[in-house]
This record gives structure tokens, sequence and C-alpha cells, in this order.
């Protein structure tokens, strides 16, 4: 494969491969065969110790996803020449789908390694790495989802796995808890959801996002409630999937209770997943709603739930003792700063693809320097060092390299400059401003402002404090949680430079959408 | 034919009555059920309208729905057990002490 | 099931929360009385319903039958993995452990809040600790610190 | 070619912040000698980027482009340098005190076996390397960054003794009141971003010019509605939030006093030559934007005349010898505040200088001092230091006397120009500027007062305690930094002596003005006077004037010098006198205090105390407040989070339900 090659390119040059055009969803079918792998090795070997193998095919199954991901978004695949569709439509695949499914892979391979060392001893590493894969094969369908059909049927596919999997210390009362609260609002979520769909249906008589889009094409002039009403649970969904007011209440005891591995997977990667299907189906079918008569506003919506999520994710995480679950309500504020990708959209606005491209890139550095924040946290849980800021305190005595590491990610969370993080928030406010949302943006700024305060913290107790002798349990080195801390950090610095190519992909992906 | 809004009544009304009984009951059965009657009032919705759009696009999203409905039931079924198993019962309100 | 006795649950609790579900429908409601849909199509005479949903499902409709629908096939495949996850998932739930024993939590439950509340709001404070001991648990809430 | 070595004038210092943190341990004397390496290279290239300018003229040059193509006006977003002879002079002044603490932290941290010193060395390195790349920045967002970045480093040294209760706190707020003015500054990068589509400070697409010329009416830029002026006014105060908490004016000022907690050479470094200056700076940097508005000029003449009266009065009842500097330096960049508002960048920029050299000397002083009395700040307990250690008070004595703007002592000539200034573009038609004029020259015999008070309190009269009789000797490296910035103090004023060519008409001597006039072109200190808006009036000739106002400021300062010499100077001096025990020869009888003299000390004392309380009470209240309410607030936020999941689909539906009823009346769904 040293030729560059263009899945499908209607006119390839001579030299290049062509692909069928199935293929383009490969990073799709590579996830499945390696979720479905693992339950056969688990069947056909059972009772093997299998961590290892188990975490090894994982890892080799979710970076061949990325390799092919990053080759498809390199050669243009569904970005040069129009997106490809399969499936009668129900499948897209774009430039948004393959940034996001990059998004998807990178956190997932993370999380495998990780979970190598937070799962040493554990029963059950197949059940763990198969509903990984299948979590992660779910959210690359979401990517790839062009119809409402296929949108539900994929969130219910990322959602099932991740509700065992956040139960998956079975025997520890508070994975379990946060297991039950995660699956009790999911359920009544998805309800929500699939309600908002089927109103969406009785207005427009389709699924297909285009056909939905040409159905409200008219106008929405005698049922604008019931559209309205469908939009805002569809909306509501949505909201569930990226932990925002007013359906966030699950995030901070799921994220607190769950493995931490998990914690970071659903706080970057299922977020990430939340707000692709979010941006696919608002901006491809909703978009003639925002200025029809009598107008349903979502963008408005979505512009108050992005304020009131930024303002209480920020300040719930500013009062926490505990680090896990102050990362858990600053990944809600988090969740609000994405939100202005949506909130800042006009009909018709020239800006609409920076926006939203904008917001894209905050996923992809969030992705990174969050799973990284948790992952150093899945440390600390596996030298069983204790939860609290107090707990944490001089470890960076025992563990310079790891706690230089989260350094650079509370940092970079938090938006100061020199680090990724600041760049992609940056980008993310002056798009917002550009857009004529200054107000978006200053709320942005004093929030993140305040983020800063609370992530300090997290800095001081490693960096400054001294040791309160509870540090003595630390007695091995987790190589793959090592591993996965510091290419976590790597990565969140490499985005400095690399920030503009991010950006300009992003926005090129995004920008499509809107054409 | 019936008027289309009467079918949106039946089904608001259908997923309200389930939305009440996920408010006001603690068992976590009873939960699953409610939510389980919110999802039946969407596949109202599309038989409904798959009717009165003359396509079949509702009608056999509904089966899908149904079948996901099941996939959840069965994780959630799970869920519940490893709840008694640690809190020694089924109500949502014992699994209470992670909060603020 | 008869975990509705236990006492411990505030069970058979307050129907006031449903009124939030009594007011979501008077809202919708309101909505769905105030609007108004042309005329139905409905589907043709003679037709086999059931045979164009199996079209349907398998991505014919547009080579066989005269009933329009979309595709469902990605859906058909996308939920034919997601029931084995289900079934993955909930086999590993239910799956009974032998060896260890139910671990106690490690959460904060807001302790640190209550120590540093103010002495006005002891009806909180009361109510709070109440909630944290739960029955039956050797209840070891932040032990680790 | 010595501006291709600017970058490194940012990267040495940042090298010995990297070999500090990570092989300090392992370094004799924990790193500093590889700190002072740095700075002193630092300065050697300063000087010859400085030389170079004079003989080649400025420069500027993109070095990275770290994103570009934002919306329809591509965006550059850049790292860049620019070195004119603003930022050249500003460089060596920066390089050269950074040298001198790190030299003087030998004597003040390693000779007193403290510990963590990698830590301290690792902090001052980087803190010089952020104040460094801010100086050089050429674009409003990379000076954003680095302007960031100093404020984290002084969070770190402020709060370097972190185990006593007193640092900690003090650093926290540091940060916190200077991020609250930061939150401002960048609303106005972006602000300036999305007017302009640029940032850069220099070039004929730079803001400041397109400021101008869209005043003037040549180019449109997106000014969100607002007529240009207006808009350019709010940009401007937003970016002025920044500097106002930086520079430490009214009311952000609260979070300098406590952050003396710190070691005295990190104060010497905050208040002299970085983080404090960081905010006049960009002022300066940026000063031909602020010269298109009035409105904002004034509200910067104003803030800065009444920082400086308020602060100087609180200085007078200060105990701690680091606590009335802490003031004076509030006061000082009041001053600076008070020329740039006025129209006058180079008296700004020469004040920016004279008091860099003289308030570092008076901060190292201080240090020597507190070496002496095993780190007993209180001034009642020092007395008659002046035998025992003659290089610290007679240093001291020559930087107190040009605080003091006493002839002719460098700062005599920098505050007689602010004052100048602010005078004869008062009286050329802008009222309001009398009245910041009148405010800084009431500061002056305040000024005099407390800084004599503090030197006949710490080195006249008889000791008053037994450290005092018995001083620790300092070394070398004590006494080397404070002889080369007591020289400094004395002469550095006559590199302007615009009174002296304008009354004897000499011509050639302001050697600043031209200096400041060798820029890029839109740049020079000139083409700023074009642009500003004000017009000059004198009292008589223009000479007069000078003589004028010289003589004013002089008289008054000589008065509150007297003034404290009357009251302070004496064996054992005023009402304390009582309360010290061991007490031999009463020569305070040789003094006869009369009712007079109480009256006009109570006075004094009460006036300030009033400011003082006004100070620790409100201004403090109010920024404790905005903390302390948000984190209260945060605790009741997390309460809703109730931990029972029916409450929580409760909560659900009430906002789905809220959400739909104000989006069907918004949208007229039920119509």
């Amino acid at each position: 494969m040293s030729a560059v090659s263009i899945v499908n390119a209607a006119a390839a040059a001579p030299l290049q491969v062509v692909l069928p055009e199935w293929t383009a969803i490969a990073p799709v079918l590579i996830l499945a065969l390696t979720g479905l792998l693992l339950l056969t090795i688990d069947a056909i070997w059972p009772g093997r110790n299998g961590n290892t193998t188990f975490a090894f095919v994982s890892a080799l199954g979710s970076l061949a996803a990325l390799t092919v991901t990053v080759w498809y978004l390199v050669a243009g695949t569904g970005q040069v020449g129009g997106s490809i569709t399969l499936f009668s439509e129900a499948i897209v695949v774009d430039g948004m789908a393959l940034f996001f499914t990059a998004i998807f892979t990178s956190v997932a391979a993370l999380v495998v390694v990780a979970s190598h060392d937070y799962l040493a001893g554990h029963e059950n590493a197949a059940s763990y790495y198969s509903l990984l894969m299948f979590a992660t094969l779910g959210m690359a369908l979401m990517a790839v989802s062009n119809s409402l059909a296929t949108v539900f049927v994929s969130l219910e596919m990322a959602s099932l796995p991740s509700y065992a999997l956040v139960g998956f210390l079975k025997k520890n009362r508070g994975s379990v808890e946060s297991s039950l609260k995660y699956f009790l609002i999911g359920a009544l979520s998805s309800a929500v959801f699939a309600f908002g769909i089927s109103l969406v249906y009785a207005v427009t008589g389709s699924l297909l996002l285009s056909e939905v889009a040409a159905g409200f094409d008219d106008g929405v002039a005698g049922f604008a409630g019931v559209a309205g009403i469908g939009v805002l649970m569809i909306a509501g969904g949505f909201a569930y999937k990226t932990a925002s007011v007013p359906f966030h209440f699950w995030a901070p005891e799921a994220y607190e209770g769950a493995p931490a591995p998990i914690s970071a997977f659903l706080s970057s990667a299922s977020k990430a997943a939340g707000f692709v299907v979010a941006f696919r189906v608002f901006s491809t079918s909703f978009m003639p709603l925002l200025d029809a008569t009598p107008a349903i506003d979502w963008a408005l919506a979505f512009a108050v739930l992005a304020v009131v999520t930024m303002v209480l994710g920020n300040f719930a995480a500013a009062t926490q003792e505990n680090v896990k679950r102050m990362l858990a309500y600053s990944s809600i504020g988090h969740a609000g700063y994405a939100l202005i990708g949506l909130a800042a959209l006009t009909a018709g606005g020239p800006h609409n693809g920076d926006v939203m491209g904008a917001a894209m890139a905050h996923l992809l550095i969030y992705g990174f320097m969050n799973t990284g924040a948790f992952l150093f946290i899945a440390m600390v849980e596996y030298w069983g060092v204790g939860r609290t800021f107090e707990d944490y305190a001089g470890l960076s005595t025992k563990a310079p390299f790891a706690s230089l590491a989260m350094a650079v990610f509370m940092f970079s969370l938090a938006g100061l400059p020199v680090f990724g993080g600041f760049f992609s928030k940056y980008a993310l406010f002056a798009s917002a401003v550009s857009a004529g949302f200054w107000w978006l943006a200053a709320v942005g700024a004093i929030t993140s402002a305040l983020s800063l305060y609370y992530y300090s913290r997290v800095v001081k107790a490693l960096w400054i404090e001294q040791p309160n002798g509870n540090l003595d349990a630390i007695d091995s080195k987790p190589t793959g949680l090592y591993a996965a801390v510091i290419f976590a950090a790597v990565a969140t610095v490499l985005l400095l430079p690399g920030f503009p190519i991010a950006l300009e992909t992003a926005e090129a992906a995004a920008s499509a959408l809107f054409a | 034919m019936v008027p289309a809004q009467y079918y949106l009544l039946l089904s608001a009304a259908v997923f309200c009555i389930g939305l009440f009984g996920v408010l006001t009951r603690d068992n976590a059965l009873y939960f699953l059920m409610s939510v389980e009657l919110m999802l039946n009032a969407a596949n109202i919705n599309f038989v409904a309208f798959s009717l009165f759009w003359g396509n079949l696009t509702g009608q056999t999203f509904a089966l899908f729905v149904i079948a996901l409905a099941a996939a959840e039931v069965a994780i959630g079924i799970g869920i519940i057990l490893v709840l008694y198993r640690n809190f020694g019962s089924v109500s949502v309100t014992d699994a209470a002490t992670m909060r603020w | 099931m008869t975990t509705d006795e236990t006492g411990t649950s505030n069970s058979g609790s307050s129907l006031v929360p449903g009124l939030a579900a009594v007011a979501l429908f008077v809202v919708m409601a309101v909505a769905i009385v105030q609007s108004s849909f042309g005329t139905a199509v409905t589907f043709p005479e003679g037709e086999s319903i059931v045979a164009h949903i199996g079209y349907a499902m398998f991505d014919l409709q547009a080579d066989m039958g005269t009933i329009a629908s979309e595709g469902f096939l990605a859906a058909f495949l996308i939920i034919a993995v997601g029931l084995d996850v289900a079934v993955d998932g909930a086999l590993f739930l239910a799956k009974r452990e032998e060896e260890g024993s139910i671990v106690a939590l490690l959460t904060d439950g807001g302790r640190e809040l209550l120590d540093t509340a103010e002495a006005s709001t002891e009806a909180t404070t009361e109510e709070a600790s109440t909630g944290t001991d739960t029955p039956d648990s050797t209840d070891t809430t932040g032990g680790s610190r | 070619m010595a501006f291709e070595y600017v970058p490194a004038i940012v990267l040495l210092p940042f090298l010995s912040f990297v070999i500090a943190l990570f092989a300090g341990k392992y370094l004799p004397k924990g790193g500093a000698l590889a700190g002072i390496a740095a700075t002193a290279g630092s300065l050697l290239l300063s000087i010859w980027a400085f030389l170079t300018v004079r003989s080649q003229g400025a420069y500027q040059e993109t070095i990275y482009t770290w994103a570009s193509g934002f919306g329809e006006q591509p965006w550059e977003l850049t790292f860049g340098v620019l070195i004119d002879p603003l930022s050249a002079m500003m460089l060596v002044i920066v390089t050269l005190i950074a040298t001198l603490v790190h030299v003087f932290s030998l004597g003040y941290m390693n000779d007193e076996g403290e510990t963590g010193l990698p830590r301290y060395y690792a902090g001052l390195g980087l803190f010089t390397a952020s104040m460094l790349g801010f100086v050089v920045a050429d674009n409003l967002l990379m000076a954003f960054m680095f302007f960031e970045l100093v404020g984290l480093c002084s969070y770190l040294l402020i709060g370097f003794w972190f185990r006593e209760d007193g640092p900690p706190s003090a650093a926290k707020k540091a940060f916190l009141v200077t991020r609250f003015g930061d939150y401002f500054f960048l609303i106005g990068v972006v602000a300036v971003f999305s007017t302009f589509g640029t940032a850069a400070f220099v070039g004929a697409e730079s803001f400041p010019v397109l400021a101008e010329e869209a005043v003037a009416g040549d180019v449109t830029v997106n000014t969100f509605g607002f007529d240009p002026t207006t808009w350019f006014t709010i940009v401007g105060l937003l970016v002025l939030g920044g500097v106002v908490g930086k520079s430490a004016q009214f009311p952000l000022h609260t979070w300098l006093p406590d952050a003396m907690e710190g070691p005295t050479p990190v104060s010497a470094l905050i208040h002299a030559a970085t983080m404090v200056a960081a905010g006049v700076y960009l002022v300066a940097r940026m000063y031909g934007f602020y010269a298109v508005s009035p409105t904002a000029l004034a509200i910067i003449a104003f803030i800065g005349g009444f920082t400086a009266l308020f602060a100087a009065t609180m200085g007078v009842v200060k105990r701690e010898i680091k606590q009335v500097l802490a003031y004076s330096t509030i006061s000082q960049y009041g001053y600076m505040m008070l020329a740039l508002g006025a129209g006058g960048y180079v008296a700004a920029t020469f004040h920016l200088m004279t008091h860099a050299f003289f308030k570092a000397l008076l901060f190292l002083g201080a240090g020597s001092v507190i070496i002496a009395m095993h780190h007993n700040e209180n001034m009642w307990d020092m007395g008659g230091l002046k035998d025992k250690m003659p290089v610290t008070y007679w240093t001291f004595l020559a930087g107190s006397l040009a605080l003091a703007g006493i002839f002719p002592f460098s700062g005599f000539w920098s505050k007689d120009e602010v004052l100048y200034e602010a005078l004869i573009h008062g009286l050329g038609g802008s009222p309001l500027l009398l009245g910041a004029y009148a405010m800084g020259l009431l500061a002056v015999p305040v000024t005099a007062f407390y800084t004599f008070r503090m030197v006949y309190l710490t080195f006249h009269g008889e000791p008053r305690t037994d450290t005092a009789r018995n001083p620790e000797p300092v070394r070398w490296n004590v006494k080397f930094p404070l002889s080369v910035l007591g020289v400094l103090a004395v002469v550095a004023g006559l590199v302007n002596m615009v009174p002296v060519q304008k009354v004897l008409g000499l011509e050639g001597i302001d050697y600043l003005h031209q200096w400041l006039d060798q820029s890029f072109d839109p740049l020079t200190a000139h083409h700023y006077a074009e642009v500003s808006p004000y017009s000059s009036g004198y009292i008589g000739g223009e000479a007069t004037t000078v003589l004028v106002g010289a003589a004013v400021s002089l008289g008054l300062a000589l008065a509150g010098l007297l003034l404290a010499t009357y009251l302070y100077n004496v064996a054992e001096p005023t009402e304390h006198t009582a309360k010290l025990g061991a007490i031999k020869d009463v020569l305070y009888n040789n003094y006869y205090q009369d009712e007079f003299q109480v009256w006009i000390a109570n006075r004094t004392q009460s006036v300030a105390s009033v400011a003082d309380t006004f100070d620790q009470g409100v201004i403090d209240g109010v920024v404790n407040g905005v903390s302390s309410v948000s984190l209260f607030s945060g605790s009741r936020v997390r309460r809703i989070q109730t931990g029972v999941v029916t409450n929580y689909a409760a909560l659900l539906t009430l906002g789905l339900t809220a959400l739909l009823l104000a989006f069907g009346l918004l949208g007229g769904w039920f119509l």
C-alpha cells in the first residue's frame, strides 16, 4: 500500500489504488471483528487467564482501526468528491465521521493499554475488553449514521455495553450504584429520544436525515408544536449522551463510581460520540427550522444549555474534595464549551463551519487531555492511595513523570496558554465571537478562568504539598498505565504545533456539512 | 380515518403515564417497566404515522425499537441483579451514597 | 418482589414528582391540539404489509414491492450485533462470583462538605447524615482517608 | 547579527529553569549558578541587541505561525519578536535586574540555609523567561500568553514558603486577582482579533494603525455596530482590565501588599522589572491604540492619579519595611499610568526605567536589612543600623532620595516629567487631567514622608532591640547588587534632562526622547504625540512652566522629607518610646514636641488609617467576596445532585418541560 489511495474517488488518477465503496466503513468493520474475535477466543478457550491476550487483541484492533481512519482522512476518503453513502443512504462516510472515529479509536487504544494493569487479577477480562470494543464500535457507528433509525440503534449500541462496563466492579458498591444510575437515566433518556424521533417522523414522514430536512423545507406551519417538541426531545437525547444540563445527572456519579479507565472512556469518547451525531443531525436535518415561521430556534436552546452547563459544571467542580468527582464535573463543563459548536449556528451563517470545526478540534484535544487525566486517576486507584486532594499531596516525589503529565493535562484542560487546550478553546471562543455570539465566549472565558482554580489545586497537591505518609503503598510501576498516561501527555503537547492541521481538518469536515 | 392528532394525544398520554411511573416508583423493576411504556408510546406514533404517510418506514422502525427495548431490559435486569446482591434491595433510593 | 416492604426505602413514596409528568402532558397536549395535519396518504389496497416490512428490513424496497420505505439493512446489522452485546453484558453481570466480598464504598458522599457546612443549615445536615448510613453496610465511607 | 540571537535572550533563562528543575539538587548552590550564567548571558545579548537597534534601527520578525485561516478574514496567529527602542530598553532592564536578583539570592536564600532551592531558582528562571517573552512579543495574543505565564510564575514564587499559612493564600490571591483582570484582557484580545483580524503591534496592517485609520475614516473595520471611537474605547478598556490587575492599580491592587509574603528577592523582581511592570509596558507597547481614544486615556490617567495618592497615604502607617515598599510600588505605577493617560509616553517609559532601578535597589536593601535582622521586618524593632551596615545604608538612602523625588536623583527627573506632562496637557484644555495632576502632586509629599519615615526608623536613632544592636553581617553577594543599583539610582535620571534642556535651551540632552523616536514609523514617540488628543497649555512660557512645576513638586517633596525628619529622625521616635523598655538616655527630650506636631502626626495618620481601613475592608472584601461567592454558590450548585436517581428523573423532566414551555411560547407553537 505504498501508493496513496483514494477510496472510490470518481476521478482517480491511474496510479492510485481504488478500493470498493464498502471499504469506506473498514474502521467500523475492524472494530466489530475485534469484538467478535474476543468473544470467540473466550468461547473456545474459556477460563484461561487471558488478560494479556485480550488486551493485546483489543489494542491491535483499535490501533488498526485508527490507522485505517487516519489513512482515509489523509487520502481524502469521503471528503474529496463528496461523502460516500451506503445501505440506502443509512450510512455515510465523510470527513466528520472519520475525524470522530479517530478520536474514539485513539481513546479506546489508550484505555485498553491502561486497563491491562488496572484489570490485573480481575476475572472476566474477556467481557471487559469485548464490551469496550463494542462500545467503541457503537460510537463509530454513531459517527457514520445518516438516518435517525441508525442514529438511535447505534446510540443504544454504544450505551448498552457502557452500562455494563460502569458496573464492572460487581462487588464494589460505588461501581454498582453508578451503573444503576447511569442505566436508569440512560433508559429514560433513550425513551425521550425515541419519542422525539417519532414526533419528527410524524411531521416529516421520513427518518433519513436528508429526507427529514426536505420535509422541513416547506416550513412547519400547522404543526410547529409537534415538530418543536420532537426536535427538543431529540436534543435531550444528545444532551444525555454528552452529559449536558439537564440530562447530566448521571455523569458525576457514573464517572466517580466507574473503574477509572471506563470513566476516561465515557467522559472523552462517549461525549464526543454524542456530539458527532448531534452535529450531524442538527446541521443536516434541522437547519431549515432556524428561519422557519413559526421558528423552532433550537440553536438558542443549545445556547441556553451551553451557558447553564458551563456554569454548573465549573461551579460544582470548584468545591469538590474528591479529585475524580472534580474531573467528572469539569467534564460536564467541557460539554458546555463544545455545545457552543451548536449554539453559535445561524441559518446560512458564514461562520457555521468554523464554529462547529472549532468545537470538533476542542473535542479532539479534550479526548487526549481528559483521558490522560482520568488514567492518572486510574493509576492512583491502582496504587490505592486515596481519592481526595489531600491524598494526592506530594505524589510527584514518588511518580514525577506521571505527575508532570498530570500537570500538563490540568493546565491544558484549564486552557492555559502554551498547551493544546488553550488553542482549541481560543479557536472556539474566537469563532463564536465572529459568529456574533460574544456572550457565549464571555461565559466560556469566565468559567474557564474559574476552572483554573480547581485544576491548579491538583497541581499544587502533586507538586507543592508535602506527602502525608500515605504514599508508602506505592511499590510498583504499572507499565501499561504509565505508557498510556505519558502518551496522552505527549499527544496533548504535540497538538500544540499540530493544532493548525487539526483545526483545518475539522473546519473542512464541518464546512462540508453546510455546503 | 381517525384524525392524526388523536394518535398523538394517545401516545403523549401513554408517554406521560410511563413518565409518571418513573417519577413516583422506587422499585427499579417498575422503573424499567415504565420506560418500556414510554418506548411504546413512541411506537404508537411510528405505526400511526406510517399509515398517515403511506410508507413503511415507521412500522419497520417500530420493530427495531421493540428489539432494542428487549436488549435494554436484558442489561437492566443484570444491573438490578447486581444491585440486589450489593444493597439487599431493588429500591433505587437505597443506592444513593454518591452525591453532591 | 418483597423489597417494597423493606421499610428503609420510602416505598410508595409521594406522588408529587409525578406532577412533572402531568405538566409535561399538558404542554404536549396543548401543542398537539393546536396542530393540524393534512389528509392521510394510507397504504394501497391489496398489498402485503408484512412482506413489505421484510423488503424494507433488507434494503430490497427499491427492487420489490410497491409501498415506499427506507432501507433498514444497516440498522438490522447493527441491532444484530447489539443483541449479542446485550447478552454478553447481561451474562457478565448476572454471573455470580464466588470469592471476594462486597467492597464498601470509597466515596466521599459530600462528607467533607458536611464538615464545613454552616450551622445554619442543620436541617440539611441531619437529612444528609441519615442518607449516608446505608442499611446493613459496614460503613467505611471515606475510610481511605 | 544580534537580532538573530533575540530568541536566545528568552530561552536562556528558560534553560536555567529546566536545569534547576531537573538537575538542581545535584548542582552546587541549587541551580543558582546556572541561573546567574543564563541571566547574565541574556543581559549581554540584550545589550548587544540594544546597541544594534541604536546602529541599525528596529527589527521585527515572525518566527512561527501556529494557526491560520479562521473564517473569511484569514487570521494568522503567530509568534514573533519585535525589537524596537522600547523593548530593547526593557530587555536590558529586565535582564540586569534578574541577574542582580539571582546574585542577591545567593545571600538571601543560599546563605540562610533555605530548603527547596532548586524550586526557587527554577521559578526565577521561568519568571524571567516569561517576562522576556512578553517584552519581545510582536502581537497581542503572544503577549497575552506570556502575560499569563508571568502570573503563573508569580503564584509559584509568592507561595514559595508553602508550609506557612500566609504565603499560599497570598499566592492564591495574587493569582486570582490578576486572573480576574485577565478575563477582561482575554475578551479584549478576542475583540481585537474580530475587529481588526490581526493582533500585530507593528506594520501597516497592525491594529493600532488600523484603529487610527478607522477613526480617520480611511478604512472600515468590524465595530459591531458601534462608532469606531466608542468601540475602540471599549476594547481598550477590556485590555486595560489585565493591566489594572497586573500593575496593581486601584481597585485590583490588593494582591500586591499580600504578595510581600514571598521571598524578598522575588518581591524585587516582581515590583521592579517583571510582573507589575508588565501592565504598564503593555499600555506603552500598544500606545498607538489607546492614543485614538480620549476617553480611555482619561480613565487611565484618572486611575493612575488616584492610585498614586491612595496607595501613598496607606504607606504612611505600615510597620513592616516591605509593606511600605509595597504601597510605594502601587503608588509609583500609578504615576506611570498617569503619564500614559496624560499623553506622556516618554515620561511613563522614563519613570518605568528609573523606578525599576531604585525600587529593585530598595527591595534588595530591605532584604539586606531583613537578613541582618534575622527576618524580622518590623521597623519599630530596628533603628541605628546606619553604622552597622554602611553599604546598605548609603545605597538605600540613594534609592530613597530617588523615590522621594529629590533633585538630582533619578526619580526626580522622571516624576517631574510625568507631572509636567499632566500639567501642560491639563492646561491645554483637559480639566480632568488637572484633577489627576492634583492627586499626583498631593502624593509627592506623602511619598517623601513615608519614604524617610522608613529610612529614619530603620537606620537612624538608637537600636531598639538586641538584634538591631548586633545585626548579622551580609556578604559581597548582597553588597554587589546594591552598589550597582545604587549608582544607577543616582545617575539614571541624566539620560533625559528635559527640564534642563527647556530652561537652559541646551539641545540634544533629551537622549531618551531621541532614543524612543528611532522606532518603526507608527511606534515613535512623536507619532504618539501627534495622535494623542491633547494640546498643551503653559503658565507663562514653556520654561516658566517647567520651572514652576519642578519647583512645586520639589518643594512638596522636601516638605514631606522635612516633616519626616522632624518626627522620626530622633533617637527614640514618637509615642512608642514608652513601650520600649531598656532606655538609657532619653535624647528624646532634646526635641520639643509641641501640640502642633502631635496634631500633624495625628492628622496624617488618621487620613492614612481611613484609607487603609477602606483598602483592607472594602476593596479586599469585594475581591475576597467574589471568590467566596463563587465557591459558596458552587457548594450550593452541587447540592442539586442529591444522589437519589428518582430526583434526577424529576429534575430532568422539569428541565425538559421548562425548555419546551419557554421555546413554545417564544416560537408561538401553542397558537
